[in-house]
């Protein structure tokens, strides 16, 4: 029987030792560390894109009528977060962000919720005349008239065909998929119901031909 | 010389448990008649023993009775003679305690069995045998007695012939045993054709002088002869297949007494007849036998599967710790042997007692089968735990005392002698104590602690008869273990005393004077006194050790140390075994599975003796001729 | 009177300084600093040294669990057994030229002590039926089995080297060797006691089943052995007992090998000009301490060391450890010793 | 006194039992990460115990599979009071991202009453001290009453 870590057991003996004291000393989580969630309601814009891409499906979102718009509440479970900040990636407001506050310990189950909520007030411009948006029978949403294109009273997206090149960027990169762009046929359609009026398209579109 | 006088008492000792055999044969019809005139014989031949205790012992006196009466005439010892000096009786009590327990137990053990009639009359003759061979003091009536004996535990081993193996044990028994008497019987004729006689004390006197090739042919074949009967290494297979069959107060009998008859008369042969014992030679014959005895049977039992089979293998290394203290030829070598003898016969009786309970009870002694009957069998297991503590030699016990004294005896040997082989054997003496606590540890855990099986679910505690002879015996491992000194002043001394005083023995057989006229050089009768070198005083050991356990218990009781959680409901996981999260499922550990590092590294030794302990019959003649032959060789060159 | 004075004097001994104070405080504060030290040579900060006070009484608050299948008056009277014989043995050793029971220090019988710790561990595993401390008993005896050679050979070495000065031939008495050697130097300084004293730190941690010969209790492999189904106090019984076997054993070193110190302690008090009653309790004040702090010293060397330095061992390489290397060492100081070296 | 004395080792000696419930092994190398040297857990008293009957904080990973279900509830039946049942890592709280599957037998919190939940999905050793330290307070609490 040999004695491998006699040399290391003596020298070691008399050096210091390589504790870090953690619970007197502080010590720092590392620089891009994904702690703890903090979620910036104002600059949210609820598109679902973070609760569609959270693979513990941590993030869920409730919707209140109150009488000044939707007051729409999200709640991050941390207990049920794999700290992947994938949600992060994909909010494009960056409204959710992960700090390096890994004191990630509780005794109640609420400890563990970060919520945030915030107003989402209807468009500033003159209210609807007749049905509202939301309550839109389901008609079919028709193509436009190919006269000067007349942004639409409902905040939401219409493309001037006149200057459309049908690239179908802005289909790519809309978050709810509400348009559908047909390069062939030189179509282009919006799904009132799915769009979210969050201006990916119009932002993207390198024609600048969609306007709110 | 009225009949009561204490002169006739040896023969009273020995007729009665023959005539208890005859009157059990005629009378033993029913139970109670039969138990009864049992009982009466046992108990009179140990009181008749128990008076001679004061004569012999105290006194020193050594009893010569003549048969019928024919004293010596013209210097030639005609009649048959008894003479009881301070060995035999020592030996003689020692047979008639572990008889009388013996029997008390097989009342209620023998119950379930049919023929118990033919039982009792063999158990008695067994007895009988033994007392005249130990009690005899003539060499021929030594043979007899040895015939009978032999006989007897023939027919026992085979009692429950429809136990398997139990015909085939008693057939080994029988070849080999037969071999072992025809040696004896040859070498008495060779004695008789020299001395012309055939009376103990006459023949040590005349034998001693001229040691030709006759009488060194002679001591070989009478030494094998002895060996047999005591099981010593080549035959110790034998004691392995008849304990194993045996009923358990016959195993009593054969390993308490059958062994200590051949320890007996290898101790009058050596020490007695042919005074050989100051060659540095024999010695060495006798210290080897007993050391490879005592290792090869303690490594085989630590290998056995069945409870009674390792009993067995125990008692023969017990008788090689004997050998070797008796061996050693000085007064503290000779005392321990003896003690150690007397010790065995307690603890190694109550140990088969207590198998003989479990079988009673389970119907097996399978290692692997049995386990938790702690649980069914408290008292037993209680019992049990007091003789497997003084097997192994754990203080405050009787087997301490003697195995301490055996360590003594031998490294005082070993200093004195310069000789350094006996400072081995004090090492294996020790490593055998050890190995006999592991299988003791092993046989705790495979049959007491551990699981229960189902099957022994409604197993109930023995009946108090049983219990009560078990009892005696643990009374007297604890009494013999915490007063050594009672024992050695009044049993063991004056029997070393009697084996060093040859001249004594010689004159007050053949009368006054006759040692120093036929004798070259009558040994002087030396004065027994030995210094125990430690500082083992056992009662106040144990009253240390007494009150530091009461201090422990208060304090313990003080914090609450028994107020345990106990299992409520019939299921709950809580109270089951923590088996890793799964259901706690019977599984005992027990048996074969115990001690594989110690097997593993010895694997090649035990592969060894697995192949030579063959079992067939012939191997065993064999071997019993090979150490023969190599007796003959040892003898015809060392004396 | 005197009896009643004198029997108070021995509860005294038994209750308070060699016996259970003594014994109690040494060993867990000889645990502690194991603790402490294997810690320090890992690196490690390590607990406290009174962690092994916290245990004790942490595991006495805990309730105690008898399993169903367990035989419940051995399971709970079997550490308490061990724990008793621990002590007495401590009673016997010698604290340099005190001894508490004077005339009954003795080797053999001490080396026979030793067995029942351990027995009452195997019995207390048996009684509670769990497979575990079926495998953990087996392991167990095997590791007695293994230090008892090397053990046996030492302790026979060093009877016949005291016995053959004192020209009784063999010392079996343990305050004789102590006698012997305030007289004439501690017995490591002689050349025949070397691989003894040796083998002996060889055979400690086995003997108290410490970390690279504890396959009896591997926390890991088999559940804590034999201690699977301890919960509570008898838990708590069977750490103090382990506790107190480290102090025996190295106070049971310190006896046998080191015991020229007592003689300096002597001339130490003459030099100081104390006489009679002060001198004694002094002396034995002092020798008590000088003797924990060698047992701490030995502890730190022999078993801390071990520990830090090696993985734990299956059980056959322990066994065939002891009986090959630790043996051929302490043969070799019996032959030297033997041939009055 | 004695009371007090027992109350307060309870606290300065916790020992742990670590149960796998199916666990992808993050948590459980996070936690006896926490016995090396660099974070040395065994300096505030904590050790890892080998049975159920010697611990005193039970740490539980792993999504709590069906087939490990009945087993950790045994497990941790088998443990002496007082007792504290600390979860490691997102899986046990909330089932993660198994939450859902036919295999997953849901929180732990359905079955038994954690005491201490250490988020993280493999949380930092210095989060899984806090945890524990957490525990010891809530094991001397529970001694107390």
């Amino acid at each position: 029987m040999d004695f491998p870590f006699i040399k290391e057991a003596i020298s070691q003996l008399f050096s210091k030792s390589s504790c870090a004291m953690y619970p007197a000393a502080e010590s720092p989580a590392a620089p891009n560390y994904r702690g703890r969630i903090v979620y910036h309601p104002d600059r949210c814009i609820a598109c679902g894109m973070c609760e569609r891409v959270c693979s513990g499906n941590a993030i869920t979102r409730r919707v209140e009528k109150t009488d000044e718009g939707d007051k729409i509440t999200l709640t991050f479970n941390l207990g049920s977060c794999t700290f992947c900040a994938t949600c992060a990636d994909f909010c494009s407001r960056n409204a959710i962000e992960f700090t390096g506050d890994y004191h990630m310990v509780a005794t109640k189950e609420e400890d563990l919720l970060v919520s945030g909520s915030f107003i989402k007030k209807p468009p500033a411009k003159k209210p609807a005349p007749a049905a509202k948006p939301q309550a839109a029978p389901a008609e079919a949403p028709k193509e436009t008239p190919a006269c000067a294109v007349v942004p639409r009273e409902d905040g939401k997206p219409v493309s001037d065909p006149s200057k459309c090149v049908y690239c179908t960027l802005c289909a790519k990169k809309c978050p709810a998929g509400a348009i559908e762009v047909d390069r062939a046929a030189k179509t282009w359609a919006l799904d009132e119901e799915k769009c979210v009026a969050c201006g990916t398209c119009a932002e993207v579109c390198p024609k600048k031909c969609i306007i709110m | 010389m009225s009949m009561l006088s204490y002169q006739h008492f040896p023969i009273y000792a020995i007729m009665s448990l023959f005539l208890g055999a005859f009157l059990v044969v005629m009378l033993g019809k029913n139970r109670a008649v039969r138990n009864a005139l049992a009982f009466i014989s046992v108990s009179a031949s140990l009181g008749f023993l128990l008076a001679l205790v004061k004569r012999v012992m105290i006194d020193g006196e050594v009893i010569a009775y003549w048969m019928g009466g024919r004293v010596p005439a013209g210097g030639y010892a005609i009649g048959i003679a008894l003479e009881v000096d301070a060995l035999s009786l020592f030996f003689g009590l020692l047979i008639a305690v572990a008889v009388f327990v013996s029997c008390v137990y097989s009342f209620s053990y023998m119950s379930h069995d049919d023929n118990v009639r033919e039982y009792y009359t063999l158990f008695l003759m067994l007895a009988g045998g033994v007392m005249g061979l130990v009690l005899s003091g003539d060499l021929f009536n030594m043979f007899i007695m040895v015939e009978i004996l032999t006989f007897a535990a023939v027919a026992l081993t085979a009692f429950r012939n429809t136990a398997a193996g139990a015909l085939e044990a008693a057939f080994k028994y029988l070849v080999v045993g037969c071999m072992g008497s025809t040696c004896i019987l040859v070498g008495t004729v060779m004695l008789y054709a020299q001395a012309h006689t055939l009376n103990f004390a006459q023949l040590s006197a005349l034998i001693a002088g001229d040691m030709n090739t006759a009488t060194k042919v002679a001591f070989a074949l009478l030494f094998i002869g002895f060996s047999t009967k005591a099981f010593i290494v080549p035959f110790h297979p034998l004691a392995a297949d008849a304990h194993g069959a045996a009923p358990a107060s016959i195993s009593v009998l054969i390993s308490g007494v059958l062994t200590k008859s051949g320890l007996y008369g290898i101790i009058r042969l050596t020490y007695f007849l042919f005074q050989s014992m100051g060659l540095g030679s024999m010695q060495f014959l006798l210290v080897f036998v007993g050391s490879l005895s005592m290792f090869i049977c303690v490594t085989m039992a630590l290998a056995q599967h069945d409870f009674k089979r390792l009993l067995a293998f125990h008692s023969i290394s017990q008788i090689g710790y004997v050998l070797t203290a008796a061996g050693l030829c000085t007064a503290m070598g000779i005392s321990a042997g003896l003690y150690h003898a007397m010790n065995h016969t307690i603890f190694k009786g109550l140990l088969f007692l207590a198998a003989g309970a479990v079988l009673h009870q389970t119907g097996t002694t399978d290692l692997g089968r049995l386990g938790g009957l702690s649980k069914r069998m408290p008292h037993t297991t209680v019992l049990f735990l007091i003789g497997a503590f003084s097997i192994s030699g754990i203080p405050p016990f009787n087997g301490f005392a003697s195995k301490w004294m055996i360590y003594q005896a031998t490294y005082m040997k070993a200093v004195e002698s310069g000789n350094i082989g006996f400072l081995l054997v004090t090492i294996i003496a020790l490593v055998t104590s050890v190995l006999t606590l592991a299988s003791f540890v092993k046989v705790s855990q495979s049959v007491f602690f551990g699981r229960l099986p189902a099957e022994f679910e409604n197993v109930k505690e023995v009946p108090f008869g049983m219990r009560f002879a078990m009892g005696i015996f643990a009374l007297l491992c604890v009494v013999t273990g915490l007063f050594p000194n009672l024992v050695t002043n009044y049993l063991t001394k004056p029997a070393a005393a009697a084996v060093f005083s040859v001249g004594n023995y010689i004159d007050s057989m053949m009368g006054a004077g006759y040692a120093e006229s036929v004798m070259a050089a009558p040994p002087a009768a030396p004065v027994i006194t030995y210094t125990e070198l430690g500082c083992w005083d056992p009662v106040s050991w144990l009253l240390i050790l007494a009150i530091a356990l009461l201090a422990v218990t208060i304090v313990a009781l003080a914090g609450k140390y028994d107020r345990v959680s106990l299992r409520p409901a019939a299921t709950d996981a809580k109270h089951d075994l923590f088996f890793g999260g799964e259901e706690s499922v019977y599984s005992q550990v027990g048996g074969g599975d115990l001690f594989w590092g110690f097997k593993h590294n010895w694997r090649h030794y035990f592969g060894f003796m697995h192949d030579l302990h063959s079992g067939i019959v012939n191997d065993y003649a064999l071997w019993a001729l090979v150490a023969l032959a190599l007796a003959l060789l040892f003898s015809l060159i060392v004396l | 009177m005197s009896i009643i004075l004198s029997a108070l004097q021995y509860l005294g001994y038994i209750l308070i300084f060699p016996g259970f104070l003594f014994c109690f405080l040494g060993g867990m504060l000889l645990c502690g600093i194991d603790r402490k030290i294997v810690a320090k040579m890992q690196k490690r900060v390590g607990p406290p040294v009174l962690q092994p006070f916290y245990d004790f009484f942490k595991l006495c608050g805990k309730e105690t669990i008898v399993p169903a299948a367990a035989a419940k008056t051995t399971f709970l009277m079997a550490p308490l057994v061990g724990l008793a014989a621990l002590v007495v043995i401590q009673l016997f050793i010698p604290v340099f030229h005190f001894s508490a029971f004077s005339g009954m220090a003795d080797i053999i019988v001490i080396l026979y002590l030793l067995l029942i710790p351990a027995l009452s561990i195997i019995i207390g595993g048996a009684a509670s039926g769990s497979p575990y401390a079926g495998v953990g008993l087996s392991r167990e005896m095997v590791t007695v089995i293994a230090c008892e050679l090397p053990l046996v050979l030492v302790l026979l070495a060093v009877a016949k080297t005291v016995g053959s000065a004192l020209g009784t031939g063999l010392c079996f008495s343990l305050t004789e060797i102590a006698a012997y050697q305030a007289a004439n130097g501690s017995l490591i300084l002689r050349a025949s006691m070397i691989p003894a004293a040796l083998a002996f730190l060889l055979v400690i941690p086995g003997e108290t089943g410490n970390h690279p010969f504890d396959a009896a209790e591997a926390e890991t492999e088999i559940c804590e052995g034999m201690l699977a189904e301890y919960s509570g106090p008898p838990l708590a019984v069977y750490k103090l007992s382990h506790a107190i076997k480290m102090l025996t054993l190295t106070s049971l070193f310190v006896a046998l090998f080191l015991g020229g110190i007592g003689g300096k302690i002597v001339n130490i008090l003459a030099l100081l000009g104390l006489t009679g009653g002060a001198a004694g309790a002094l002396g034995v004040l002092l020798g008590a301490v000088v003797l924990f702090l060698l047992c701490a010293l030995i502890t730190i060397v022999c078993i801390s060391l071990v520990h830090a330095a090696t993985a734990r061992l299956k059980i056959e390489q322990i066994f065939k450890y002891y009986w090959t290397v630790v043996s051929a060492l302490a043969l070799m100081s019996l032959v030297l010793a033997w041939y009055g070296l | 006194m004695f009371k007090k004395l027992i109350a307060e080792s309870a606290a300065k000696s916790p020992w742990l039992f670590h149960i796998n419930a199916g666990s992808c092994n993050g948590c459980d190398i996070e936690l006896v990460s926490v016995l090396t040297p660099r974070y040395d857990a065994e300096r505030l008293g904590f050790k890892l115990a080998g049975s159920p009957r010697h611990a005193d904080i039970v740490v539980v990973t792993g999504p709590v599979t069906t087939q490990s279900l009945p087993r950790v509830l045994r497990a941790i039946s088998q443990v002496p009071e007082p007792r504290c049942i600390v979860t490691m890592g997102s899986c046990p709280q909330s089932g993660n991202v198994f939450r859902g599957s036919y295999s997953v037998a849901g929180p732990l919190s359905k079955y038994v009453h954690v005491d201490v939940d250490v988020a993280g999905c493999a949380p930092k050793p210095e989060a899984v001290i806090d945890g524990l330290a957490l525990a010891t307070k809530i094991l001397k609490e529970k001694r107390g009453r």
